[in-house]
């Protein structure tokens, strides 16, 4: 095993990846920018290294930097995480140049996957369904004017270089195309550093449901079953579960041998993730594969038991995979639902500032990776994800019911989070029922009517508290009636606490 | 002791009465009993006929109510009544569009004097690595624009004015 | 299922049983003395009444008041916990009375199992193996020093009316045992409110194992394996696991089937735990039957995915059993650490006090069952146990390596824990090893050299700290040097904030 | 500028010298490259050769690295040098007991005058439901006892001396 692993991103899924490297007795070297100082990340590592400035594209999407940085540590290996680099492929060329271990798969691999195009045509000729699109990627309007055309609209723009619905647009007109695709292509480039688009037939409320592939060195493949992840909002997951509602043992075989088959075409080694849109007549095609570690990947460790960090340093490192596919089982239903620091009562706005206190839920079933901590600074630069809340129960009803619970617990002050978005959900009959699709949340919870259940408590609270400050005013008291509000004064220490 | 309280669109008419360190309420003539320990900083429980709610001061006029925030306005009854009687005649002319959200002007889509309908975009933010378009909310003229391209904002900044 | 629930507890299980309630969508009741009316379980409850004054004797063990609140609150059934009347006949009869279920075993259970001498009858006519010991309550100091003749120092003196080793003492000579039948008794009124005692012949380093059981109103039996509850310090369990490291397919057969024949014998139903103790050669005797939901439940709950709280609720209800004992099987390896508010490094003095700051760890496999928060003062009057964190992994070797990071992660500030001793625990060899009994800990670690790794560290934060305060002082400012030293200044606010 | 700090039986030089944020430290001799973080309150971050430590300011002579607690002196090595060179001649006659824990006193086992040997009890004490013995940590007599049976005590109050 290696003698030391670079964490080469930030935020939760750092965290996550550096307590795989704690549990394993493995030293950790992480990077930082300006606005990371104090992360929890630059703080759960054994070492941190200073990057750059907080933009992205000065600290944590430098290849050089953080090259740099893993020899000064002498890191065997880098673990990218998801995002920034994780899908890059002149990064994993440049560990591969540095010899440092890329814990992800090779630099090949992610090219031939990561150009979606190459990657359909692979799996055509392995006969895996693909949906129609582009040969190619696309700069110029006329000729996204003809595919489109030629597909039928609606159609999605896409972006090439990641996912994560970031530089994704759907078009169902033509005059809509032009300025869709420049807004897509500006997306793109800030968010993988590469403007590259490519157009696909947009299929209407399919569901998306992906399945979780280890593979190693020496030929094993195995998958770890579904995640349903079709409830998105603008192309962005927000909860993901398993076992899906819709699969049946059938089509999780077929689903599933079909994803090993993509493994196998693909010739993909480690963790990844292969994506599947379902229609409702349950038809299955395969949309791409993920070449990391997805964010949802711990639904799929609360179902199976394995760690899947600690299976991606072990095939890194060359070993075989310690489990067949006929070793893993489901167990019960897991659901995870994405903390982010957005205000779900105001369009999703992002949301940052000082976190000013942090209640985590707790008890039986309840996992939370959380990024943040009490008294940290969530920065504008980066991605709104700062915790993810899952739950374990032997049913998916118990499920629903321990997530309702363990949300209802979850307490942040400071910012606006999506805690109350999702505690709508979980109250969706849609949503309990297991009836939902890809469209579900923009269609059924767009305009959204957020629960107000204690207006007559704030009353009294209030009342109470301008009561006391009147009684004070009343009784003579030398002070200025603002100077005795007790209400008052635990705000202003509670001011003088931020300073 | 009498208040009015407004709470988004409701009012309440809460009665008070101290009895040691309990309160008798009367909400909307409804009898409750009420006690209120103090918890933590600027955090409070508030027991109302023995159920618990969790109850923390943000503001003057904001609190959090079990993780909910609340805006509220608390009159005295009198003084109430004394601002029902007399005549208003405020109507906002201006509307004026603030930040929702801290970010970066990525692009701004009019000018000053521009005419501007309905949904039309005004101008284009980046934060959190998503881009968004900020719309006008109603037909006007742009009267001022108060930030330019590459500029960093904070929540609740002025951008831009329509009459 | 019950419309109502009253939880007559306080603490971390007020807060497991109220968490249960909520999942199951039932409203909650719970009770609050004066020191714990900002306690996390009174803010757990949908209703929360108030009981008396702190000492456990005016409050908490107050049954007529309890039922007061039951029949106030329109409570169905009542949940007792453990400790406090958990195990008090006199209570269980009073809500059979007042035609409230209790969510325990009948009250003529209680009192057969609760009186250990004749529970012991029972067992040993059944056919299970016992400790020899006396037939009787003692009470004179004569009769006790003939019983100890009878069956041979070293005898134990043990409190017939509950467990957690209060009212406990090992007497290994004869000279002892007036003093310690003593403060047995004493120890025993206080906690359990019955000075009650007996003596049994103490086993010489033996382990302590026991078995889960469920039993429901129909004749059905389950047990839901073993717990390795040897890690203890003054018999007071410290941490307990699953599976034990010594128990083979064959013994735990066998055990399981003498735990289930004890449920049996003793006509008991709900949930419950049957004691073992196991000597060096694998033999096992029947010690006691704890007629209560244990503290460490939730080491069952994570390797068989059963919600042993829920179950308890089923039963009460009149529901059968949903599993039988072939639907159940282990998985993988869970540990709890009991996390109490004392100084290990201090002979495990009670530190009570404000909690300044908590930070709980997360991540795969981490449980948490907290009873306080940031801000709650924990009190003197009850027991000191504030949380348990509980691990799951595939192996007990991964199960040790995350609870060493979960401890690694978990910070409480403000008042002492006892984290630093459960680390020196799973850092020592013969735990690691599984090579321990009951007597490890006062054995192997009555005197811990605490480690100290940071010296270095808290040097070189110390005259950084002093080095910026000479500067200022140096440079001339008005301000005296105590006034600008940054680190003062933070300490100061940091005074402000606690008034 | 140099100092040493005294941390239970150790004794630690620190030479600092400080370049922007950071500063260049020599601790008995060997070079460290340090920069220090403000987290929170009085929490800091603390990187030393890269390697993060969280530092807790709990009292002006205490701090907590990773949640370990020190108990730290700090002298200005010209003045420690000054120290060493002047005679001392403290040292105790009396043994304070002070209770190391807050709780009820349940008995007291000695009087004053009563002579009293190592390991010997001399009160008990109740917490959290647990009863304490107060034992003696060496031979002596009791000279005064400051507390009776049934009375509430806190961490550190002066329980018997012993001469």
């Amino acid at each position: 095993m290696f003698k030391k692993i670079l964490v080469a991103n930030r935020g939760e899924i750092a965290v996550r990846v550096l307590r795989a490297c704690r549990e394993m007795g493995i030293p950790s070297v992480t990077v930082y920018s300006d606005a990371d100082k104090t992360a929890l990340h630059t703080q759960s590592a054994d070492e941190a290294y200073y990057l750059g400035p907080a933009p992205a594209i000065e600290s944590y999407l430098r290849i050089d930097a953080i090259i740099e940085v893993a020899r000064t540590a002498h890191a065997e290996a880098i673990h990218p995480g998801y995002g920034f680099l994780a899908e890059n492929t002149q990064f994993a060329r440049a560990c591969e140049k540095a010899g440092i271990a890329f814990i992800g798969p090779t630099s090949a691999a992610i090219e031939l996957l990561g150009d979606k195009i190459a990657s359909k045509k692979t799996m055509t000729a392995a006969g895996i369904p693909c949906i129609p699109g582009t040969d190619g990627a696309i700069a110029e309007p006329e000729k996204a004017h003809h595919v489109a055309q030629e597909i039928g609209f609606p159609v999605l723009i896409k972006a090439a270089g990641g996912g994560g619905g970031k530089g994704m647009r759907v078009v169902r007109e033509r005059k809509e195309l032009q300025s869709a695709m420049k807004q897509a292509m500006s997306e793109a480039q800030s968010a993988f550093g590469n403007p590259t688009i490519f157009i696909e037939k947009f299929l209407e409320a399919p569901r998306h449901i992906e399945f979780q592939i280890l593979a190693d060195h020496h030929g094993n493949v195995v998958h770890l079953f579904e995640r349903e992840c079709s409830v998105q909002r603008r192309h962005q997951k927000l909860i993901e579960e398993s076992p899906s509602p819709i699969v049946t043992p059938e089509l999780r075989k077929q689903m599933g041998d079909a994803a090993v088959k993509a493994v196998k075409a693909s010739h993909y080694t480690n963790a990844g993730t292969v994506e599947f849109m379902v229609d409702r007549e349950r038809n299955f095609y395969f949309l791409e594969m993920n070449t990391r570690l997805q964010v949802e990947h711990p639904v799929t460790e609360m179902i199976t038991g394995v760690d899947i960090v600690k299976e991606q340093f072990n095939i890194t490192a060359g070993n075989v995979l310690p489990m067949q596919q006929e070793d893993l089982a489901m167990m019960g239903a897991a659901i995870e639902c994405r903390i982010s620091a957005e205000d779900p009562e105001n369009n999703f706005a992002p949301s940052t500032g000082t976190i000013q206190e942090m209640i985590l839920p707790g008890g039986p079933g309840v996992r939370v990776d959380s990024g943040v901590y009490k008294g940290f600074t969530v920065p504008i630069f980066y991605d709104p994800l700062i915790a993810k809340l899952l739950v374990w129960a032997p049913t998916r009803e118990e499920a629903i019911q321990r997530m309702k619970r363990a949300l209802y617990e979850y307490s942040i002050r400071g910012i606006k989070t999506s805690i109350p978005f999702h505690q709508l959900v979980m109250d969706h009959e849609k949503f309990v029922a297991g009836e939902y699709d890809t469209t579900f949340i923009d269609r059924v919870l767009k305009k959204i009517e957020y629960r107000k259940h204690y207006q007559e408590i704030a009353a009294i609270a209030s009342a109470i508290g301008r009561s006391l400050s009147d009684r004070r005013a009343a009784a003579g008291s030398p002070l200025s009636r603002e100077g005795v509000n007790p209400w008052k004064m635990a705000g202003r220490k509670s001011m003088m606490r931020r300073m | 002791m009498a208040y009015v309280v407004k709470i988004d669109d409701r009012e309440f008419k809460v009665e008070l009465e101290k009895k040691g360190d309990r309160f008798d309420v009367l909400v909307d003539g409804q009898r409750k009993h009420v006690e209120l320990v103090h918890r933590d900083g600027t955090a409070f429980l508030l027991l109302i006929d023995s159920r618990p709610y969790r109850v923390v001061l943000e503001a003057d006029d904001q609190l959090m109510v079990n993780d909910e925030v609340y805006h509220t306005e608390v009159l005295d009854e009198q003084i109430q009544k004394l601002i029902k009687a007399s005549p208003q005649s405020l109507h906002k002319k201006e509307l004026v569009l603030r930040a929702s959200m801290p970010g970066l002007v990525i692009e701004v889509l009019v000018n000053e004097g521009d005419s501007v309908t309905r949904d039309q975009g005004l101008l284009i933010i980046e934060a959190m690595k998503m881009q968004n378009e900020m719309k006008s909310s109603r037909d006007g003229v742009v009267k001022q624009v108060l930030v330019k391209k590459g500029q960093t904002i904070n929540s609740g900044d002025k951008l831009v004015v329509i009459e």
